[in-house]
C-alpha cells in the first residue's frame, strides 16, 4: 500500500506533467486576466488617479473570473476518462486525494496569478511599494478560491453546459473573498498596514483547507453514482 | 380614512410593500397547492399506467 | 433513548400522512396572525418619530427576511440529515424549503427597496442587510439550479444537499465580511434599515407577525413536502393506495 | 493464501426513475469467474458499480469475506481492481507513465514490474508512445496492465474485452484464468463469453423486466 504522502505526490506530480504537456490550457486563464485588466483603462480614462482608485477591484474581480475558468477544468479531463472514479477506489482516503488535486490546481492556477498580478497592477498606475501587498492576498486568496472551486467543480460533474451553473454556485459563496481581497489590496496602494484584512482571508482558508476536501469527496462520490 | 391611505407621505412606499409582500404569500399558497396536485396527479396517472400494463 | 419517534418520522407515508392533517392547523393561526399584526402594525402602532409612517415597512420587511433565513437553515439542516442518515423525507423537506426561501428573499429585498426610495432617495443602496439578502438569493437561485440541472433525482437530491451546507457554513461569514466592508465605505451618517425606537405598541404587532410568519413557513412546507414525498415515492404500494382513494 | 468470498443479498437498485435491480442476489468465492450477461439496459454496469461500492443500492447489501463492504470501503478498496467502460488513461501520458502514476497511487511499483505487465498483455511495442496515438483495443492492453499491477484478489472488469481483437479476447480469459486459479475472483460483464474454463464459471444472466 502507498503511504498518503507518496499518493498526494503521485496526483500532484501527474497534474503537472500533464499541464506542462498541454501548455495552452494553462495559458488561458492567464490570458484572460491580463486582457480583462487592460480593457479598464481602455473603458475609464488612462489617467492614472482613477485608474488606481478602481485597481483593487478590477484586480479581484478579474482574478476571480479567471480562476472560475481554470476551476471548470479541474475535474472535467479526469471525470470524463475514469481516473476519479479509480481514485475513489484506490483504497486511499478520496479527501485527501482531491486535497492533493486542489493543490496541484493552485500551482497551475493561482501561483501563476499571482505572479502575474503586480503587472497588472503596474498597468493600472498602482505604485511599485504595494507589489508585495498585492501578490501575498491574491495568493492566498486563490487557495481559498481553489478550495472553494473543488466542491463546487465536483458538484458539476457531467453536468451537460455546466459553465454558467458552476459560475452562479462558485461566485455567491466568493463574496468574503472578494471583499477582503480586494480590501487588502486597497489597503496595500494606500500604503496602510494589510495585516487585517489578510488574516480574514488566512482564517476562511484555514476553514476551507478543513472543509472543503471532505465536501469535495462527498460532491465527487455523488457525481460518480 | 384618506389619512390612513396616505401613510403620513409614505403611501408610494408603505401600500406597494404590503401588496407585494402579501401578494408573494397568497402566491406560495397557490404555488405550493399546484406543486402538491401536480405530484399527486401524476402518481396517479402512474398507478393506472401500471394497472392497465 | 427510543428512537422509534425517529425511524418513524423517516417513514415516507407517515410524514406523508402527519403532514397532510398537521396542515389546518398551522394554517388557520397563520391567517390570522398576519390580519392581525397586519392590523396592529398598520393602523395601531404609532408613526415612528423620525421615520414617520414610513418605518411600517419594516412589519412585512422584516418577517420576510426571518422567513427567508428560516427556510435556508431548515433546507440545510434537513440535507444534512438526509446526506447522513439517506433519509428520502429529509431530502424531500429540504427541496420544499428552496422555493419558498427564494420567494420570501424577493418579498425582503423587495420591500426593503421600497423603503430605501423615501429614507435614502434612491431603491438601492448597497446596505449590509439588502446585500446579504440578495446573495442569499443568489444561494437559494444556485441551489435550485443545481437541482434542475441534474437528471437523477436522488443524485440532484444528494448533490444539492452538499451546496446547502457548504452555503450555510458560508452565510454568517458572507453577513459578517459584508457589515465589515460596510463600516469602511459607508458614511455614518445614513440610516440604517429597520432601527426605528421601537416601543411595546410598536413591537407586540411585529412579534404577532414574527411567530405568523414561521407558522406560515411551516405550512407552506407542510403541503410540499407531501408533493415532494409522493414524487420520491412513486414506485411504493402505499403511493398507489392513498392516490387510488 | 486465503480464501475470499464475495456475495450480495437482495440488491434492489435504481437508476433515476428505473428500478434497475429487482432483488438480485449472487456469490463467487476464491476460484470463480462470475460472468454477467444481458442485453444493453439490463443493469450489468449498475450491478459491477453497486458491487465496486460507487453505486448506493437502495436496499440489501455486498459483504466481502463476510463484512458490509461500505463499512471500512478504503480497506475493500485496496483489494479490488476495477475496469470500468472506458480506460482510465491519460492521452498525454504514455503507457509506462500512466500505469506509473495510476498503480503507484495504490501500491508502490518499479519500473520492471510496469515492464513485465506491458509484456504480459502484449503491449511492449508501444510503451513509450502517447496514449492518445493508441488505438482503442491497444488502449485497453495497458489499462489491462493497470487491472494486473493492483494485485489485487478481486477484479471486476465492465466488457473487458471491448475494442480487442480475437487474439485480445482470448488473451482476457487466460489473464482471467490466471487470476482464479491463484485464489482471486473475477466478476465480468460480457456481451461474448469469455474462453474461460466451464468448472471455475458462474453465470448470471440479467433480463430487461
Amino acid at each position: 500500500m502507498t503511504g498518503a504522502w507518496s499518493a498526494a505526490r503521485l496526483v500532484v506530480e501527474r497534474d503537472l506533467r500533464l499541464a506542462f504537456r498541454n501548455r495552452a490550457q494553462l495559458l488561458h486563464p492567464l490570458l484572460f486576466f491580463a486582457i480583462v485588466t487592460t480593457l479598464f483603462p481602455l473603458a475609464l480614462s488612462p489617467e492614472a488617479s482613477r485608474l488606481r482608485d478602481v485597481a483593487p477591484g478590477v484586480l479581484w474581480v478579474a482574478a476571480l473570473l479567471s480562476s472560475l475558468l481554470a476551476i471548470e477544468f479541474l475535474f472535467r479531463d479526469d471525470a470524463q476518462d475514469g481516473t476519479l472514479e479509480q481514485y475513489a477506489l484506490s483504497g486511499q482516503s478520496l479527501t485527501w486525494l482531491l486535497f492533493a488535486k486542489t493543490v496541484s490546481h493552485w500551482l497551475l492556477a493561482g501561483l501563476p496569478l499571482a505572479l502575474m498580478s503586480p503587472v497588472a497592477a503596474y498597468g493600472l498606475g498602482v505604485p511599485t511599494s504595494a507589489v508585495p501587498g498585492i501578490v501575498a492576498s491574491v495568493a492566498l486568496g486563490t487557495v481559498a478560491l481553489s478550495l472553494l472551486g473543488a466542491v463546487t467543480a465536483g458538484l458539476t460533474i457531467g453536468i451537460r453546459r455546466g459553465g454558467a451553473l458552476l459560475s452562479l454556485l462558485t461566485l455567491p459563496l466568493a463574496v468574503p473573498l472578494l471583499i477582503f481581497g480586494a480590501q487588502a489590496t486597497a489597503r496595500a496602494i494606500a500604503g496602510s498596514g494589510i495585516a487585517g484584512p489578510m488574516y480574514f482571508l488566512a482564517a476562511f482558508t484555514v476553514l476551507g483547507i478543513t472543509l472543503a476536501p471532505l465536501a469535495a469527496a462527498a460532491a465527487v462520490r455523488i457525481s460518480l453514482e | 380614512m384618506s389619512d390612513f391611505l396616505s401613510m403620513g407621505g409614505y403611501a408610494s412606499s408603505v401600500w406597494p410593500s404590503v401588496v407585494l409582500t402579501v401578494g408573494i404569500i397568497v402566491w406560495n399558497v397557490l404555488a405550493a397547492r399546484r406543486s402538491f396536485s401536480e405530484a399527486h396527479a401524476e402518481a396517479r396517472r402512474r398507478v393506472a399506467m401500471e394497472q392497465a400494463s | 433513548m427510543d428512537w422509534t419517534w425517529f425511524h418513524r418520522f423517516g417513514s415516507p407515508p407517515h410524514l406523508y400522512r402527519i403532514a397532510g392533517r398537521l396542515m389546518p392547523w398551522f394554517a388557520w393561526p397563520t391567517a390570522i396572525l398576519i390580519a392581525l399584526g397586519l392590523y396592529g402594525g398598520l393602523v395601531l402602532a404609532p408613526p415612528d418619530y423620525q421615520q414617520g409612517d414610513g418605518f411600517r415597512i419594516i412589519y412585512v420587511h422584516a418577517p420576510s427576511a426571518w422567513l427567508s433565513l428560516m427556510a435556508y437553515t431548515t433546507m440545510a439542516l434537513a440535507a444534512g440529515a438526509g446526506l447522513i442518515w439517506r433519509m428520502k423525507v429529509a431530502h424531500a423537506l429540504a427541496a420544499s424549503c428552496a422555493p419558498i426561501g427564494a420567494w420570501f428573499t424577493v418579498a425582503a429585498l423587495g420591500t426593503g427597496m421600497l423603503w430605501g426610495k423615501p429614507m435614502w432617495g434612491t431603491y438601492w443602496v448597497w446596505d449590509p442587510r439588502l446585500t446579504s439578502e440578495l446573495v442569499l438569493l443568489f444561494l437559494y437561485l444556485g441551489y435550485m439550479g443545481l437541482r434542475a440541472a441534474i437528471e437523477d433525482p436522488q443524485r440532484a437530491d444528494r448533490a444539492s444537499a452538499v451546496l446547502a451546507i457548504v452555503g450555510l457554513v458560508n452565510v454568517p461569514i458572507v453577513h459578517y465580511s459584508v457589515e465589515w466592508w460596510n463600516s469602511i465605505h459607508q458614511a455614518p451618517s445614513v440610516m440604517k434599515f429597520g432601527k426605528p425606537t421601537i416601543s411595546w405598541p410598536m413591537l407586540t404587532p411585529l412579534l404577532i407577525m414574527f411567530v405568523g410568519f414561521t407558522l406560515l413557513f411551516a405550512a407552506l412546507v407542510l403541503v410540499r413536502v407531501r408533493g415532494e414525498i409522493l414524487r420520491r415515492e412513486r414506485q411504493s404500494r402505499w403511493v398507489a393506495e392513498v392516490v387510488a382513494s | 493464501m486465503s480464501a475470499h468470498r464475495l456475495t450480495g443479498d437482495t440488491l434492489h437498485v435504481f437508476r433515476g426513475e428505473r428500478h434497475v435491480l429487482r432483488g438480485l442476489s449472487f456469490a463467487a468465492e476464491s476460484g470463480q469467474y462470475l460472468e454477467v450477461s444481458g442485453a444493453n439496459g439490463a443493469g450489468k454496469t449498475s450491478l459491477l458499480r453497486t458491487i465496486v461500492g460507487l453505486v448506493q443500492a437502495e436496499s440489501g447489501s455486498v459483504e466481502w469475506n463476510g463484512r458490509n463492504i461500505h463499512a471500512d470501503s478504503r480497506a475493500y478498496h485496496a483489494q479490488l481492481a476495477w475496469l470500468g467502460h472506458d480506460s482510465p488513461l491519460k492521452g498525454d501520458l504514455s503507457a509506462i507513465e500512466n500505469l506509473h502514476y495510476g498503480t503507484g497511487i495504490r501500491r508502490p511499483v518499479d519500473a520492471a514490474a510496469i515492464d513485465l505487465a506491458l509484456e504480459e498483455v502484449d503491449a511492449s511495442r508501444f510503451a513509450d508512445r502517447p496514449v492518445r496515438t493508441l488505438s482503442a483495443g491497444q488502449r485497453r492492453r495497458v489499462a489491462l496492465a493497470g487491472v494486473l499491477l493492483a494485485a489485487a484478489p478481486l477484479w471486476v472488469l465492465d466488457e473487458p474485452a471491448t475494442h480487442l481483437d480475437a487474439a485480445g479476447h482470448a488473451l482476457v480469459g487466460h489473464l482471467v484464468e490466471r487470476r482464479i486459479e491463484t485464489g482471486g475472483i473475477v466478476i465480468a460483464a460480457v456481451h461474448a463469453p469469455l474462453p474461460v474454463q466451464e468448472a471455475h464459471t458462474r453465470r448470471l444472466g440479467l433480463s430487461t423486466k
